[in-house]
């Protein structure tokens, strides 16, 4: 039975996994770099040991030094939290040959899983559907050409060295394809040594929907619904939400089941996610497995009334999911905004920093999860993540409504932010029809809107400000009034008067 | 009254105090419409006021002699001025007083807090008489000729109202 | 419909029902008096008015002054929020002849659920089992003495003027009523000019449940689960939590339509609570309705799923309840403490003034209800009511240790509260056991284990305490060396160096 | 070494501040147990320190000659002081240094901020020799006799050891 975690995290996840540790009566480790000697992780758990300075390659992915500070506080197992370590097979592998418990899949399923061309394959024997497109690395011209003509155009011309959206060409026909393969062959060589090129099928206006996962070592798998996380920007996730507009109970059940069969194949454990697309004719292709706990399970936590971290830890400790498929209900509905540190019309640059003032919106429905206090500080070193809003409600609208208020009263001073951009979201009619996907944020213009609205909003306080102004020049000269005694006659008089 | 644009919004607007009701209590006029506001706080940076019911926060962010900058509820808000106000204390100290009035009447109620002539003294216009404080401010009240002190008619601590005859300056 | 409400209330009742009218596109118009000028139900309002001087029955409780804000302001409805003038028939028939909705049943029925003894007597009717005793005031002390006789000693003889436990005496045995019928007549004759006294069953170790209900302007009827609310002090609540641990879902239905048919009976319409004492051999007495939105009803919505605030909106508006007795799940399990304002060790004499700081707690299963916020003040004019905290979980268990961790992040500054008490409780094997009862308090010293605890946690800091007293002696005094020059040699020297 | 009571704990602790590690770390002894301290932040009234890499927070509320009142993490505690530091320090600047000995050596490390004698000037015992600066205090080193001043080794802005000479008192 684990007694003993490390949390080699920072930042909310760190504080989450500290509040289930406090609920189990399991002591928690946290580690911290120069940059967070003040941050609340180290606060807020049993121990607190320095591993390095704050660049995270020396600190937060400083491998020996963490196993190091887990072997001599006692922990007897290391949970890595989202980012960081959590998908490192060599870092899995480490603690197993340490004798700590990983909470996470094993070295080798975590391998798997990194590896997109194997498991692509592996899905393909598992009748798992992915993106239509090559199975292995596209040698030549030529090969790119069968596998285009064969899936059809447009497609993807992808380097399998890229990620989040670089190395990727659009192509449309043999012409393109051609002139394209030679040019990426080429970088692809200079940069790496080597080419390493796939054709996938372009695939137009696209839902992001995956599916929580969770499978004991004793092989009982389960699905605990889906989230859609099509509001994205540049392929990162902005807003999440369960369950799917699109996914009713049988589309739940068919890709749920597809979703086990993908887990099952790469003989995963712990809990993980599945992730699809889904296009607007209802198909679903299968695209990757993320190992480790998501950023947005609190989404699914409120749906399901379970705390995931505590089923991940129940499950490292070799126990059986003490559930089956059928006893998970789907409850309401709830929504996640990721508060970024970010200035919106500086092209999302990060926004860092001291943190002047924070208040928090709580009430009926609504969790907050977040490192933010007053007077604490947005370091440049991490993530901009400061903050994941999250709201409830019995339907997908009094979810929404709730959100929206809880933006509102979310008060973070200092820093710039997300919010008024989810604000805008969150309140556009395409939002509440669901008419979702991953080119949301241009399809819809939103950063146009949310000008617009900037400016309604500056308009709606104009008599706020003009008011300010006046009872300014009245009120507050009254106060250097001692400073300013030479002024002209009567020179702080009312106006009126 | 006040001359104001909001940057960003097309419009001129007019502000006008058009009395003080109670200590905390005003009545404002924004393009001819008239508005109710009830000041709940107020520091060097920032007020806090009810506007027709309303509750709104305020942070004074910056001014210059033409620019207001300020957060309004959490919008930040750039106002251009065009102040006015010289003008009018010119003309109600200068044009409409003659020099044979005698009596230096206070414009707005207030306790006084310093009396800085004594009887007999020699002053000349512009010099300070006493110093009220009303709405939390102090007022300068300075003597609207020159002449001599006759007669004061207050004393530190004593309360003035409005229109009450400060001191006779002949 | 309802477009705007007056929310004749302050405090963390009247930031819960902004909460849900904004969520409903609801208008709201808040009260306030001097005291409370700087309340966040002022700030968080779209409207609000002052009312009055700081002691209630000039503010909060003047009736004229706040149906003259509703009329001014455009509000077609008040919600009364809890106490004030949430039962007062009074008021309600102001507002109904104003053509005020009040949120709220109508003024007859509160008459009736207020004059306890006509309710007993229709309870009786409609057979609904009330603590046995008289059904009339006891006129002579021949006919206390036979109605004593007839349910059996010991029993209790009651003012009716008395409530909160005052005017109550226990009698044993006939020479024992003789003479407290003598002196409480004598007494009550002096102070209210007649005699209005009961005898009732004095019921040794009770436990207090309750049954939410509701009931729409068409009569139909459900109630939403049970409350126990059995830890007390003087009468007054202090936790709540839904399920109790000795209602099974049998026992649950069963008394379920007991409250059903007590609502029925005084021909009730919106929210109210059925309370009825519970003795250990299982027998429940109904003894009042409370005629409102209840202090603990967090709890019902968490383990419901509704907004309890919306339903009595919506019946409000004359609409039928949207589900049927079936449709309701009870999910989970929730607690509530009431975070007062209180000095434990000083008779819980109310603690008020300056809130330098606040953090409140949050995460998974965690709900806040506050009013506070940093730099706020607690006033003395009002309840010591300051916060609700509620928490959530998939068994009692996991609630009350989500509670016990919730308890100890909340940090309120500046002064005393029942947080540490509450932590006392919470952790205690009987709380754990279930074995809850009205006199939890005095049957287990929990005061006395509370002192003991801080003991324990004063022992604990030890070397903490220690540590700061040795590194203030080195390190403090350098910060004032500047001033402090002319003392002995090496006046600041470390010790050991 | 220092003694402490705590009210309500039945027991007297002897604590000593045994090393300083670096600019924030010291080894600190509590009843004969060692242990590592790590002070994150401190001001005027509070400071945050790890004690065995777990994080305290501590408020100083008031401090007499016998008593300090703290809050631990939360919890007030009130000590009572039984301070033996001042016959410390007069054993080692009265009775174990002798009239003879010339040098005034440096108890501690720290780098020099003024140095307020010339060679040649006349001391008494106890007059100011320099300031330094250790762990982001002040310490004033004084003469430990009287005498002339002979030699001066440091310099405004100079480091210096523990046992360093910093001057040479005849």
């Amino acid at each position: 039975m684990i007694k003993k975690i490390l949390i080699a995290n920072r930042g909310e996840i760190a504080l989450r996994i500290i509040k289930t540790c406090n609920v189990l009566n399991i002591k928690s480790v946290s580690i911290y770099s120069d940059e967070d000697v003040n941050s609340l992780h180290v606060k807020k758990s049993h121990e607190s040991y320095y591993v390095g300075n704050a660049p995270p390659a020396q600190s937060y992915l400083n491998q020996k030094k963490i196993i190091e500070v887990a072997l001599s506080s006692g922990a007897d197992a290391i949970h890595p939290g989202y980012g960081f370590l959590s998908e490192n097979s060599d870092f899995a592998e480490l603690c197993e040959k340490n004798n700590l418990i990983f909470i996470g899949p094993s070295s080798n399923s975590l391998k798997l899983c990194g590896d997109k061309m194997k498991c692509k394959k592996i899905m393909k024997d598992a009748d798992v559907p992915t993106v239509p497109g090559s199975f292995d690395l596209v040698k030549d011209v030529e090969t790119a050409l069968d596998n285009a003509n064969s899936i059809g155009y447009p497609v993807l011309l992808k380097s399998v060295f890229g990620g989040g959206g670089r190395g990727i060409r659009l192509v449309n026909n043999d012409n393109e394809l051609r002139n394209a393969f030679e040019l990426a062959a080429k970088e692809s060589i200079t940069a790496f040594g080597k080419s390493a090129l796939l054709v996938e099928k372009f695939l137009p206006k696209i839902r992001h929907i995956e599916f929580q996962l969770a499978r004991d070592q004793q092989s009982n798998t389960v699905h605990i619904f889906e989230r859609e996380c099509s509001i994205q920007r540049r392929h990162q996730k902005l807003i999440e939400l369960s369950p799917s507009p699109v996914v009713n109970q049988k589309v739940r059940d068919e890709i749920g089941q597809l979703a086990i069969n993908a887990v099952k194949a790469v003989e995963y454990s712990n809990l993980g996610t599945a992730e699809f697309l889904r296009l607007d004719d209802g198909t679903f292709y299968f695209i990757e497995i993320n190992a480790r706990l998501q950023v947005e399970h609190p989404v699914t936590e409120l749906v399901s009334g379970l705390d995931l971290v505590k089923l991940q830890i129940d499950i490292a400790n070799g126990e059986n999911i003490p559930f089956k498929q059928s006893d998970l209900k789907l409850n309401g509905c709830a929504i996640e905004c990721r508060i970024n540190a970010e200035s919106t019309f500086l092209d999302f640059a990060p926004s860092t920093g001291l943190v002047n003032d924070v208040i928090l919106p709580s009430g009926p429905g609504i969790r907050t999860d977040t490192y933010l206090y007053p007077q604490c500080t947005v370091s440049p070193f991490y993530d901009s993540l400061i903050a994941k809003l999250n709201s409830w409600g019995q339907s997908f609208d009094q979810a929404r409504k709730r959100m929206v208020n809880a933006l509102i009263d979310f008060h973070i001073l200092g820093i710039d932010t997300s919010i008024s951009l989810y604000k805008v979201i969150l309140n556009s009619k395409e939002f509440i029809n669901g008419d979702l996907s991953t080119d949301f944020l241009d399809r819809f213009n939103i950063l146009n809107r949310l000008k617009d609205s900037m400016k309604n909003e500056t308009a709606s306080k104009q008599d706020v400000a003009l008011t300010a102004a006046a009872l300014h020049s009245l009120l507050y000269n009254s106060k250097i009034s001692n400073d300013h005694k030479q002024n002209t006659n009567w020179d702080h008089r009312m106006y009126g008067l | 009254m006040i001359e104001y644009k909001i940057e960003d919004v097309d419009m001129i607007s007019h502000v006008d105090i058009v009395k003080q009701i109670s200590n905390n209590e005003y009545i404002i006029n924004i393009d001819n419409t008239e508005k109710n506001i009830n000041v709940i706080n107020i520091s060097v940076d920032s007020m806090e006021f009810m506007l027709d019911n309303m509750y709104h926060s305020v942070k004074y962010i910056k001014k210059s002699s033409s620019k207001i900058e300020l957060v309004a509820d959490g919008i930040p808000i750039m106002l251009t001025t065009n102040n006015k106000l010289n003008d009018i204390v010119y003309k109600n100290s200068g044009g409409s007083v003659t020099n044979a009035q005698i009596n230096l009447i206070s414009q707005i109620p207030g306790k006084v807090i310093a009396v800085k002539v004594d009887e007999n003294d020699k002053v000349k216009k512009g010099d300070l008489v006493c110093v009220l404080e009303s709405m939390k401010m102090q007022v300068s009240v300075k003597s609207h000729k020159d002449g001599i002190v006759k007669k004061i008619n207050i004393k530190t601590g004593s309360a003035v109202a409005k229109n009450d005859i400060i001191a006779e300056i002949e």
